[in-house]
């Protein structure tokens, strides 16, 4: 296990990149609250799983990639697509199932794809795109590209069997990928002890000899820092390394779940330490931001938004005449 | 049994049936992710925690194999446990402990170990749940020796299906169409155990048989009010066993109609339909005036789109029209 | 090519058909259990790792849901992988990936993401190795839309398809009969690539269809000289692409013969059989003279006795037997 | 993980235990020397799994149990079967394919299964026993019946996700489960370094929680005792325990193995440390064992097995009539 642990409160270093943080994070927020209000309005449908409160994860990880480097999400993805530069047309249009799509309303919010950022999904499947990321991996690997394979996955995912595979052949083989553990402390309804035996999940990691570091995953910056010397590390061994974020999911689970097994009181708890938030905060502090600067940006994000949400309104339907298509490559095959 | 019903959801029939089995005996208990605290991803068991304790309402972690097997080693050790695999799309990660060992034990072990398991899942689309959670595999299921496996469509058998299931000796698989839990309507007061053997005929007719099974039931019988309307009496079956099949029933059936169409939400190539007409074919084939017949899902992940989700499951309105085909009609 | 040939077993011409891939296109590699060092567990990649060395030839841990998973994030990334699973009856373990990701990517991705996998294992019973080692399960493996599943039976087959496959930009499965492993045979000497979308008539007949694949293609040549020996002439029909089937190959068939028997190594419900006789039934049912039959495993986990083996599996015997009756005969 | 450790080499401390120690592990050896006799006479088919070399371990674990507790093993079972309690005529006569098999000739080698000894198999699945084992212990547990469930399996399964799965609910859950890694180096070729980073495999126990120990395998005496500790220790506390057992196997993997993976000499300098020999040795250091006690000894299992081949050339076939027999536990089910 690594012995580096990136410390909270870091002092903002960079206003730039600070800014873009809280861009990225705001970005995030507001599309997935105009998006809960469209499930209710059921322009969305299927599973709707909101990333609000873990934002700092997402946007810190993507941050330390590179536009070449490949990304494996799940189901609560939306963040990760966003960050990674997916606009949030072909999010939107997505998860009202027009072909303007970013998979022409096959996927739906679960199953967001996009070639040219390299990401792979969108993984619906608790676990199921851990052996996905270490393959992408070993692609470039032999292929002689020096890439990153970025796979994030609840803390969940780290029960199934294939969280253990999949981290043995990373390291056995050597495999540049960054594990990168959303442990918002619950899956569905069951909490990290009462899923596993060990609650320190880097852990895990040291099992198969991977390095590890836990961050505060409700800090953009102590993110951003861990997942860059992550990345370097990879970089430059090609080994793998394991990233526990520690964060909060403020919603629930998915727009079906009445949250029977956490108290109001731990939730607010969390609610206090809002990633964007205490961004504002510390922005503010060293006066890098002010009211009216937050308030434009907050309006372009709103923008943005509606802009997406015409796109998606305006956008065609898939004729139905194109079902069995991309079934097989070939458009003969049935 | 009194006479009077309430009107209650298929989810509270499911519920009512676990509460039962728990209560009546003490060897059984349930374990599956987010049964517990979370009442169920379906709240299906929501209650029975506070009720029955966290010993017999077990959540489980993510690990669908292990908890599949360790279901199959309580069974072996003298419980009857009620696992729950939270929908089928999932229980893929089971397969092997369920098709190499619940399905094996008994015959593997010449007759020493019988498996006395049963595990219940969702299943099926219609949710916009798209490629990776819709899937209608009970039918495929129903290939593997050694296991029984239910598909319970209505209230009686979504209360009844599982005490019967538990009495039962060997592993049974007993799929729940998600689309159903909201579902309402009247259960008598006294609900029980139902026989599972059987099929069930829902609706008599002299004109076509249409066999179903599952959540396509509700398709078949709208689709049979509306030939009905039109002259043409279907006669609906609900398979209700998929596994062993009660071939009897359409076959009967058959015999007295000579026209059979099958309404199955499996993708077509290789799902239980194409059993059903092969059985048709092989002890029935000079009783057949019209080819049999099948309306089954698409060959296609499923598309989260509503109305492309739509064109890929089987609807009423194409069941109508083959049907009306076959008996010469339009 | 030339007209010699050379006399080789059915493991070499697997052996062949790896090694062409793996020298003519060097984004190939060859990952599984035992490939390398142990040769492969049927002996199949024998050499191989000497000649290509330990990045494209790969041992793998014991882990088929990952490394079969890794194969289709290898394929998404730029290779093309042949996964190698020792046997059907492991690869329940990598099921979800096969299903939830080989099959849906490119549908679910709206055509973004095409995954140009080969995954082979060998598959079938007759050796003895009782109910967790004797599967059968390609027909069923077929069900599944997203992915392609041949099964080989001849040497051209077990030599010539893995190279087509590989070019194939979707996922493929193919299905190695374990028991052919030992077979020996003529192959020319130029053989290599075969279509793989086409069934492969292998003896014409007028009297009968057997329509078959994979090792029971012996059995119905076999029975087709003994029924030719009564005056029956069988057409004897070896599938080669469970999915897509090319059905039109059996129905043109049937066309002429009026009367099919499908002869599947797959337990009888639920199996390959069960959808072809289903096609018949659609699309050939007035050219039928006689009810469609099938011969299939009885359904049971497989026993290890020889002979309880042998009564669970398709026999030439039962094949004849039926062939007759069907034809009139005895 | 636990701190203490089995020294190999303890002085013999009980006549009686270390004679039924050789007299079990010489049962094995030349029971299994028979069968690959038979096996080339075809008398015995499919596959046969040898565990010459590794016959401290089930031995010495196999003692550890009571009657009462389970067991559940793997393909490589005849030694467990027996030490368990298991007739030599019951094995044969299975291998046989014989109704008077202990499985009446239906599950071979690889299945063998013995209900008033509680063995639950005989799993031909590498892992696909340890989540079995797992649920029996949750049934003593559940019952109140203070047992043990005892699951053996090869280095080999622990690359798989179900040893993952299961060591973990095993900890979670607190049950009694004793976890034997059976580590012979090899899965079929493959040496264990190149099947996980990580060779310590008391290292993967660490990740649960779960108190392990690495015993020398070829030491019967060493393995008595860990296996005891260990035992004595799920019995106080329901925990389960991970224990490793060091040894090697001394034929090819099944009778169909080229060994290409292994040179003579590796197998050779393990074979200097055969159990039977050394404990042989130091019986007869301490004067407990001579020659003709030995003869003796061998003479007796020479007829035990002679005993079991005629009972089983003397056995009957099951009726083919009966194949559909036990699919269903109701004859009359289909
Ligand atoms: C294999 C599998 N089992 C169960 C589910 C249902 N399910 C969806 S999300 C989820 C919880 C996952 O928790 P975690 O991995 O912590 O991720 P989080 O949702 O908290 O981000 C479950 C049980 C699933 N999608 N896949
Ligand atoms: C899931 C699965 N994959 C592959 C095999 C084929 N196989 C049988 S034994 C074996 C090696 C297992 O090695 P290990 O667990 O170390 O046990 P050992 O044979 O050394 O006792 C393999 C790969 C199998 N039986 N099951
Ligand atoms: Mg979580
Ligand atoms: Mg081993």
């Amino acid at each position: 296990m690594s012995d580096f642990k990136a410390k909270p409160g870091l002092p903002l270093i960079d206003r730039e990149e600070s800014l873009y943080f809280l861009r990225q994070m705001l970005r995030i927020r507001r599309f997935e609250e105009k998006s809960a209000e469209l499930y209710s309005a059921t322009k969305i449908r299927g599973f709707l799983h909101l990333y609000i409160g873990e934002e700092a994860v997402g946007v810190g990880v993507a941050t330390a990639l590179d536009p070449a480097d490949a990304m494996v999400a799940t189901y609560r993805e939306h963040g990760h697509a966003m960050v990674r530069g997916m606009g949030m047309d072909a999010i939107m249009a997505e998860m009202y199932g027009k072909v303007t799509g970013c998979c022409r309303g096959r996927g739906g919010s679960m199953h967001l794809f996009d070639a040219e950022h390299r990401l792979y999904g969108g993984n619906a499947i608790v676990g199921g795109g851990l052996p996905v990321a270490v393959g992408l991996a070993l692609a470039d690997r032999m292929q002689g590209r020096k890439l990153v394979t970025c796979c994030c996955f609840g803390e969940g995912a780290m029960a199934e069997g294939e969280f253990h595979e999949s981290m043995n052949l990373a390291a056995l083989w050597n495999l540049p990928v960054l594990f990168v553990c959303e442990n918002n402390y619950y899956a569905m309804g069951t909490a990290l002890n009462r899923s596993e035996s060990v609650v320190d999940l880097t852990q895990k990691a040291a099992a198969y000899g991977v390095d590890a570091m836990a961050v505060d995953g409700m800090d953009v910056i102590a993110v951003v820092a861990a997942a860059r010397k992550a990345v370097a590390q990879i970089r430059a061994t090609a080994a793998p390394f394991f990233l526990e974020c520690r964060t909060y999911r403020f919603r629930p689970h998915s727009m079906f779940d009445p949250e029977l097994y956490r108290s109001k009181q731990e939730v607010e708890g969390w609610k206090q330490r809002c990633p964007i938030q205490s961004l504002i905060r510390r922005l503010q502090e060293q006066g890098w931001l002010d009211e009216e600067a937050l308030a434009r940006l907050e309006e372009e994000i709103t923008g943005e938004i509606s802009a997406a949400v015409d796109f998606a309104e305006r956008s065609e339907w898939e004729p139905v005449s194109e079902l069995s298509r991309f079934v097989y490559s070939d458009p003969e095959v049935q | 049994m009194t006479g009077q019903t309430r009107t209650i959801t298929y989810r509270d029939a499911v519920c009512a049936g676990l509460r039962d089995a728990l209560q009546r005996d003490e060897r059984v208990f349930l374990m599956g992710e987010d049964v517990g605290r979370y009442g169920g991803c379906f709240a299906a068991s929501k209650g029975l925690l506070d009720e029955f304790g966290p010993e017999r309402v077990r959540d489980t972690p993510l690990s669908e194999s292990t908890f599949t097997g360790a279901g199959i080693g309580a069974a072996l050790g003298g419980l009857r446990p009620i696992v729950e695999i939270m929908t089928v799309n999932f229980s893929l990660l089971a397969l092997d402990q369920i098709m190499n060992n619940a399905a094996t034990y008994l015959h593997m072990s010449g007759g020493l170990f019988n498996v006395p398991l049963v595990i219940r899942m969702a299943t099926g689309g219609g949710k916009q749940l798209a490629a990776q959670h819709s899937h209608s595999l009970e039918g495929w299921y129903a290939h593997i020796p050694g296991i029984k496996v239910l598909c319970t469509a209505t209230l009686e058998d979504a209360r009844g299906m599982l005490w019967t299931a538990l009495q039962d000796p060997d592993p049974v698989l007993i799929f729940e169409p998600s689309i159903l839990y909201a579902m309402e309507g009247e259960l008598a007061e006294g609900a029980g155990a139902v026989d599972i053997a059987r099929a069930k005929v829902h609706r008599s007719g002299n004109d076509l048989t249409l066999i179903t099974y599952g959540s396509c039931l509700y398709k078949c019988l709208d689709a049979a009010e509306q030939l009905s309307a039109t002259g043409i009496e279907a006669e609906v079956i609900d398979l209700r066993s998929l596994r062993p099949l009660d071939e009897e029933s359409f076959l009967t059936s058959v015999a007295r109609t000579h026209r059979a169409l099958i309404v199955d939400e499996g993708w077509r190539s290789g799902s239980l339909s194409a059993e059903i007409s092969a059985r048709i074919m092989e002890k029935a084939f000079y009783e057949l005036d019209a080819p049999v017949e099948r309306i089954c899902s698409v060959e296609v992940p499923m598309p989260y789109a509503k109305h492309m989700e739509e064109a890929a499951l089987p609807q009423v309105a194409t069941i109508v029209e083959t049907a009306r085909r076959m008996c010469g009609g339009g």
